[in-house]
């Protein structure tokens, strides 16, 4: 009866962990980062089945793609089902699949709006307020805590992956995870509305001569909404993407022609 | 002279590799390109190596505020951060670049380090091809040579020579182009410098806000560090507390398919 | 001279006018009433006609002020505004008065006002007959007169002969009035425009409070101007927020009539 | 086959607007303000039937009282019932009356606390701050922000009130609506709270000898709850007017008597 | 002036008793030991006592500070804060001490103090046995002097003895102390005086957080006094508010009791 | 038939309001107080028939406890049904029991935690912050305030538990009221979490050189969370006597330790 071992598994978590998207194309993705990590669980459970070996590399070399430290779940989750499989358990190659294909989606909204939406600029801004006049201090903060964060999570998750096996997909798949994903979701509005106000910043330099003295309009603004223009800025933005389906790089290109034209007529 | 920049050309090029999506030697996307990868971070850095680290560090505040909000999902990116960090703030030192012009020069360098990206990605198609070969042959070792390894030759070459090349050839060019420019192209690139976190702030909404009432949500967030308190911190702390009620609210009705009440019946 | 003043009395009456709850011309109420009837707006239009644009406005941000919760409602309303505004202020002008007298003279006018108002829509009886009957005639031109044209005549005269008499003549007795009255009394004048706003706003609590539990908002929000940012815009995104919050916990519960449940079964 | 034009729609929506009180009376209120309104609507559909039309035009002339511009989608589902009873389908005259009565009520409560419970002061507010010392540029403001807000509303609510005819009706009155009104109720309350904080102003003028010093008890009260005697006032005259149904001039009176008796003994 | 200073001491012992838990005169523990009792109270009443209200009141606020959270549940108490109050106030004034020492003073003579208080707790048996037997007589009087008059007597001889003892003997000891003791020391006692309140809001925490989740809440109000408004009644009002809403939730929930709804069809 | 006066009442509720922990001990804590706070009602209720009169005074001598304040409205309850019973209704001493003990937990968590944790602490920091520089006013504002709040609640709810009688305990312990003490759970975290905020004071001495500065960390902390070394050292307590179950005297010692220390190696 083979059986993985701790040490297996931190190696295949450890493959993952580093080579997720080291061979990244547009058409595969994650495909073979994800095989590069059942390496060391496949070895360990099929070194005496040479056919068994060379199809269960194979079935783990299809298109794959998650946000890499919360998807690590998915490898944990494999390791288990593979383990049960090769101990005898009637598992087909669907199985595997559908389990990657029903969970690459949610982990990867949940993860990447999250992580790359959340946690990192939140801790970043906390960084940038520490270090704005030079100090390393809060550079050096946000080195420590992200990676610890952050692989204390990807690693979490593996072993929580592995010790539930194929049950916890409910758990991230289910209605009660959606509540919760949905909740994560407006965390996340929030928090974005937030990071809109502290870094989009535009002024505008226009003077409306009021008699004698002079009506400096961005004070007015600021007077009843500070930030207004940024505001503006952001839901232009927004509109042009998510209405007007405009590319991000056409977009750039109209905040740079704002920001050209704006200052040659004297708005900002 | 031109030895030392070389070297430190050549250093700041390997950081720019570290720090991209899919190198994975500090492991992975967790120290690297969420970690070394980041403006603030490569502010540090290339300061250490340059020898000023409080400009780094400034330069490196500056340029991350403009990207805080880049985004990378299913492979694409809205902006290549790592070039634009790595390159930026290197030639904003080297010059005596204000924020704002390093802030331009970052975008600039991240547009083109957008299209080594791709390039990279494209070039990948190739090394998968071998990779799925060793799959089919049961060759373990193939897989991760061809994963882990040899496309990593291709992402090295393509960060370190034109990062390298840059950082080393630029100065010059930086230098004499920012004596010719009028004040009015500064003020440009500092208003471009303020407008630019819009774009990815954008695309982040496009990925969270599904239903017009999640707005509320939004100007909500602006409004908190707008008029209450402008500190990252406390509206987080605010944000977890409304979204709790909410989960609380979606918890109490959702159990209860109490539409289908009459199927059961 | 005489005739200088005559003509700005006539213009703030015609204004007074315009800016009636009945009068059409500007929209009905859209541009009358709620937008030249303010007496934010009113001080702005009597400062042009008297010259003096930033005395006119100062004023009229002090009375609108006292005048911020006035309510009109099946024809009733608490203070006659238009009145109010376009009589105090353009008094408050011509005599030099402080805010807090002008408020005061805003208060008084508002009260002989209201009598002229009520006078109107009782005289305005014997248009609607005439209207009547010309509906059963068939008769829309009539209709359209004895609503749109005939009652207009009647309240343009109760609005600029009594405002257009109390500008030209008022500012001599304000003035030799202001001259007698001790400080005491100013004092009594100022308390009372900082108190006038409580009786608008218990009048829109009457209209919105349904519940003791409602409580909890009102001093929530009066909280949050006070402890939390002085700002309207702030306190409405805010209170946005907590009424959407609160509409999803309705939302999630009345779909669901499990109390009738028991008879459906 | 009569049928209505948008310019028919437009005149009507102008007459409404315009004229809706303006032979305002206690008995009859906004009766013939609707008629006015339907004119040009009955001209159109009626004007080969000098029978009907003189009914049309009677029908209309009945009680009416709603807040204006909220309610001119009730002008726009009469002008599209009106429309289907003159191509034959049957729409008696109490089917009219009940859709009135039916819908003037909600409409004039939501109307009412939200355009001048809400949108009026809010907007009055931003205005005042930023004309406070005498520019204009808060009151043009204003100007232009309501009269285009509530024009627009007006007139929209007119045209999709002839679009959705009768059925608009539900949308109006019935449950979910209710939800959304008993929202913006308490959004009103919120705001009104605020407004009672920003505008209604009381402070005390008793001053405490205590040893050398004497406390001034403003400050005192500032310290721990700024604009108590406000909230106070505000409290005590909505417990005049909604426990003791004292009217609205009675509590001037009072507060009048308050003014001048405090600042008589000193306390204000 | 012995004579004076032991008049004080007994006075202070006095009102030590007064103020203790079980002390009935002033409305039992309402008028007692939830106002007499504070600390914040006692240093008025000291103050009073020995001349120097002032001085009284504001090391009634430290040590208040030090003591905003004690609770006493089920019999039981964190810190004696009656002993604490009077016998730390009385000795910190007499011994013109810092607020920093008075504090530790405070705390030291609490934790004697809760060896006395459990004492009478002890000794009280006694007086149960006899206050038994009473009623078993069917004897009212019996009962309500072994409960409510004879168990004074030791609460007042274990309050007024020890605490008079300390008040009168020990400004000379504390003072010595007081010449002796190093800066670090006092720096110390500041610290304690700081870290104090912590013990007794963790045991409210303890008695009040029944899930995770509740941490939300507990780190809501913490924000809200750090970053939005240093005010604890504004804090209050929207405490109530947020627990509204929360009520609201629960309230459109539970009273479907759905998951029992198999049962009754 | 026996009837109970409003001076029975009264004199019932304030041997209660008085004596109710007069004679404490770990065993019987406020069992004698409930018995003398019964004395004025059982005289009144079966003065004619001393065997019953003897059995009542025993019946209510037993363990007894709850919050003293919030608790009265047990007395109350509990002397309506003294006066039924003696009017023939069959109550036997089980019910009474019963009574005391289904109540006695809820009302006592409710009440030490609202009154403790919520009421008391917040006067006395308004108290606090009005006296801070020794003025009486705010002290004496505590004295009053408390007396008056939670005499007048004491009194209103023994009066509140005679008048419903039994009925009443439906409404402190059934569901309803299980969600309203649950709110109030909320509403305590909340304030006790803004406690902390304001009493709980630490800041560090620590100072790191950078280059020809020094970086005064405590300020570096205050810049992006105030108060933070505050918040752990409340987490800490809590996590010592929640988690470990270490007692609050242990806790005191550790703090102390932690003071000592924390000084001599210059942390704080
Ligand atoms: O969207 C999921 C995932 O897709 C790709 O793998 C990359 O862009 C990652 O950065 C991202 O997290
Ligand atoms: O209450 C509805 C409506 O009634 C009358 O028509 C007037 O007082 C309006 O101002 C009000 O909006
Ligand atoms: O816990 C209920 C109750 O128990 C004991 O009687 C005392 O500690 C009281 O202070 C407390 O209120």
């Amino acid at each position: 009866m083979p059986k993985l071992t701790k040490k297996d598994l931190r190696k295949s978590w450890l493959n993952w962990a580093m080579y997720n998207l080291s061979s990244m194309s547009f058409e595969k993705l994650e495909a073979h980062g994800f095989a590069h990590s059942m390496i060391p669980i496949i070895k360990k459970l099929y070194k005496d089945d040479p056919e068994e070996y060379r199809k269960a590399l194979e079935r783990h070399s299809v298109f794959h793609n998650v946000e890499p430290q919360v998807g690590s779940v998915i490898n944990g989750i494999t390791a288990s089902m593979e383990e049960e499989r090769a101990n005898g358990k009637d598992i087909d190659d669907d199985i595997f699949v559908s389990v990657k294909t029903s969970t690459m989606g949610p982990l990867s909204g949940i993860g990447d709006s999250t992580i790359q939406g959340i946690l990192i600029p939140v801790l970043l801004s906390i960084a940038m307020a520490i270090s704005s006049s030079g100090n390393p201090l809060g550079v050096l903060l946000y080195m420590v805590g992200y990676v610890s964060i952050a692989g204390w999570l990807s690693y979490f998750l593996y072993m929580r992956g592995y010790q539930l096996g194929v049950n916890s997909i409910d758990t991230i798949v289910g209605e009660g995870s959606e509540r919760l994903r949905d909740a994560f979701n407006i965390l996340g509005i929030l928090v974005i509305g937030g990071l809109a106000a502290s870094f989009v910043k535009l002024s505008t330099a226009i003077e409306i001569p009021n008699g004698e003295e002079t009506l400096v309009l961005q004070e007015t603004l600021d007077s009843f909404f500070p930030g207004l223009l940024g505001l503006i800025s952001v839901i232009f933005s927004w509109y042009l993407i998510a209405k007007k389906r405009i590319s991000a790089t056409k977009v750039l290109l109209i905040l740079i022609g704002i920001s050209i034209v704006g200052v040659l007529l004297g708005i900002f | 002279m031109d030895i030392i920049l070389m070297i430190q050309a050549l250093a700041i090029g390997i950081f720019c590799y570290l720090g991209s999506v899919s190198s994975p030697w500090l492991l992975g996307v967790t120290g690297g390109y969420y970690t070394i990868g980041r403006p603030l971070v490569a502010g540090l850095i290339i300061g250490i190596i340059l020898g000023d680290v409080t400009t780094g560090i400034i330069l490196g505040v500056a340029v991350q505020a403009a990207f805080i909000a880049t985004i990378s999902t299913g492979g694409t990116q809205n902006q290549e951060i790592t070039y634009a960090a790595y390159g930026g703030i290197a030639l904003g030192i080297l010059a005596e670049a204000s924020t704002g012009v390093t802030v331009t020069l970052s975008v600039g360098i991240g547009v083109l380090g957008l299209f080594l990206h791709n390039l990279m990605m494209v070039l990948n198609s190739g090394w998968n091809r071998r990779a799925e070969n060793a799959a089919k042959k049961g060759d373990a070792q193939g897989i991760a040579r061809n994963n882990g390894i040899y496309p990593q030759i291709v992402n090295f070459l393509l960060r370190v020579i034109p990062i390298g090349l840059a950082v080393y050839l630029g100065e010059g060019f930086v230098k004499a182009f920012l004596d010719f420019v009028p004040d009015k192209v500064t003020h440009m690139m500092d208003v471009l410098g303020g407008l630019l976190p819009a774009l990815g702030i954008a695309l982040l909404m496009n990925l969270l806000i599904r239903e017009k009432s999640h707005f509320i949500f939004f100007v909500t967030g602006f409004a908190f560090i707008v008029f209450i308190s402008n500190n990252m911190i406390a509206l987080t702390i605010f944000s977890l507390l409304i979204a709790y009620v909410i989960y609380l609210v979606a918890s109490n009705s959702t159990p209860s398919p109490i539409s289908d009440d009459d199927e059961v019946i």
